[in-house]
């Protein structure tokens, strides 16, 4: 309800209200501040213009009819009723020069506020009668929408890479470590082959002289062992004599 | 018509949002000149249906508002506010920025809780940082969609507030309002 | 611009849907000439970034079809890869042409399906066909963009592959499976 208008009716009839009627309307202010200014209203002027004392007397005589009534009144009109008392003698006894503020500046206070909380109450009704987006204007009902997609922007090092590529390979070495590319003489082969050259010589030869000729000189230490071993194992088969002469000394081979 | 114009015009019209200058030149391109186009448009648009509006920096379009009886949707009002929330949307848009204490000091009366989650809810009012003195209270301030609502400009284009400004009656409140019954106003406040 | 083309640009902009003339004449009465308006707006509009289009007898406005890029707009977010991610992008770079199945064994674990969407979402790698063995499994290969990212001339400049080489731990992949259990691998990349 708007409380302006019940006023009026309140004014019109101050007697023959009847209590729930007064009860409706107390709830219908939104504070002390609010029914102040309400009845700063009927008196019809300019707020800047509105007799602070009769506002006083018409705040006092509301509060007062509702108690007669045994309305329940909030404790902020109550408080708001004492200080307008205590303003309304100070306005109505002779001027103390010692008052600070004076009463005329309180008065002028309370006017300042009562206009403060009406332009605020105008600008409120302005807002809302303008031509609101969504209400009285209207943006594009269907609009396509913006997008923006995100792209990862994937970043790596060099280092990374050729780390990670180490990594991978130290990691799984062992299953690929073949051992077949690698440069060997086998048992069987150093067997054959000394047997076969041992048949043309019978003179003491030494072992290094069975090994083929090359570069390579892992081959070579492979070969050295096989033949050597060939050697010993011809030597059981009583196939060959062997001799060395001292410790690390060559090693003589010739046909038995 | 210049292709910059085009494509801000056809950004503006894909947008769900008002932009601002520079959401629009990620979309059409650094190169473009940006403000020189929106110009263009908001000329080409005047007194068209439609119209382009700048609000609070963002810009989009709109009907124009005298077309309202066609396209008002009187069944479904964006938001049916209280009084309260009103008059505390007009005190936080005209005050900014505000606290809570200052707007119960104009009201002369307590803000129930539900009132500011309503005008943020709506997206109109926003937390703006909290006042540097004793209790450093939490001021509010009004967004850029409380602007694009309501159709401003900017603040200086909020109905009357000039004549208000040169009344005082936006001058700081703390001055105004030291005396007279605030005594219990602020006992209250604390006690929040 | 006469009102009532004014009226009809209006509604059209605020609909949801395309409408019809009889749908934009309810709103903007029955007098006014639409069939008229939407002439005059479709030709107003011919050209600028937004078009007045007609679709099955309904009406609406959509961005101009060559703007179209312009709604979309990528923006690029910084991310490192993952370990299993360089890994793979390593194996690749090695060894390519290689196939998942061959990934995995060189890594000794396997590898998730996004691992390589990744690699190849960054422009890295790319499928490079099918190998002709049984199950004609895909391989990867990596791309121009992978050599200018990482500053190659090309796959001969990895550094180290020379020594990785020399120290026996590059032998063709070929060579090494099909000197171990080549059909247990094989059998993993069937269950795939």
């Amino acid at each position: 309800m708007d409380p302006a208008e019940s006023l009026d009716e309140f004014e019109e009839q101050p007697q023959l209200r009847e209590a729930d009627r007064l009860t409706l309307d107390l709830d219908g202010w939104e504070g002390p501040l609010d029914l102040l200014l309400t009845l700063a209203r009927s008196q019809k002027v300019d707020l800047t213009k509105i007799s602070i004392l009769a506002l006083v007397e018409q705040y006092l005589a509301f509060i007062a009819d509702a108690k007669k009534l045994k309305l329940e009144i909030a404790a902020d009109y109550l408080v708001m009723a004492a200080w307008l008392a205590y303003l309304k003698s100070c306005l109505l006894l002779p001027r103390d020069t010692e008052a600070d503020p004076s009463p005329e500046e309180l008065a002028m206070r309370l006017q300042l506020r009562l206009q403060r909380l009406s332009a605020m109450r105008e600008a409120g009704a302005r807002l809302m009668g303008r031509d609101r987006l969504g209400r009285d204007v209207f943006a594009r009902g269907a609009p396509e929408g913006l997008k923006v997609i995100r792209q990862s922007l994937w970043q790596a090092e060099l280092y990374d890479l050729i780390a990670a590529y180490g990594a991978v390979r130290a990691r799984t070495e062992p299953a690929f470590h073949i051992v077949a590319r690698r440069p060997v003489m086998t048992l069987d082969e150093a067997l054959h082959r000394v047997e076969r050259m041992l048949g043309t010589r019978l003179e003491w030869t030494r072992l290094e002289s069975f090994l083929p000729a090359t570069e390579d000189e892992e081959f070579r230490k492979s070969a050295l062992a096989s033949s050597f071993v060939a050697a010993l194992e011809l030597a059981r088969l009583g196939r060959i004599e062997l001799d060395q002469k001292a410790p690390f000394g060559p090693l003589w081979v010739r046909a038995a | 018509m210049p292709d910059s114009v085009r494509a801000v015009e056809a950004v503006l019209f894909a947008a769900a949002e008002p932009m601002t200058p520079e959401e629009i030149a990620a979309h059409v391109g650094e190169g473009a000149a940006v403000e020189t186009a929106l110009g263009a448009l908001a000329g080409d648009y005047a007194g068209r249906g439609v119209n382009l509006v700048e609000r609070g920096g963002r810009w989009h379009f709109q009907t124009a508002g005298d077309l309202a009886h066609l396209l008002r949707r009187e069944r479904e009002e964006p938001r049916r506010l209280s009084r309260a929330a009103v008059e505390t949307l007009a005190i936080v848009a005209y005050h900014e920025p505000v606290s809570r204490a200052e707007i119960e000091a104009i009201r002369g009366v307590q803000i129930s809780k539900g009132t500011l989650d309503v005008l943020m809810e709506a997206g109109w009012v926003r937390p703006a940082g909290r006042r540097e003195v004793p209790g450093r209270p939490l001021t509010y301030a009004t967004t850029p969609a409380f602007l694009a609502h309501f159709g401003l400009e900017n603040r200086r284009d909020l109905p009357g507030i000039d004549d208000l400004k040169a009344a005082g009656l936006l001058d700081p409140i703390d001055a105004a309002l030291a005396e007279m019954g605030q005594g219990e106003l602020e006992s209250e406040d604390e006690g929040d």
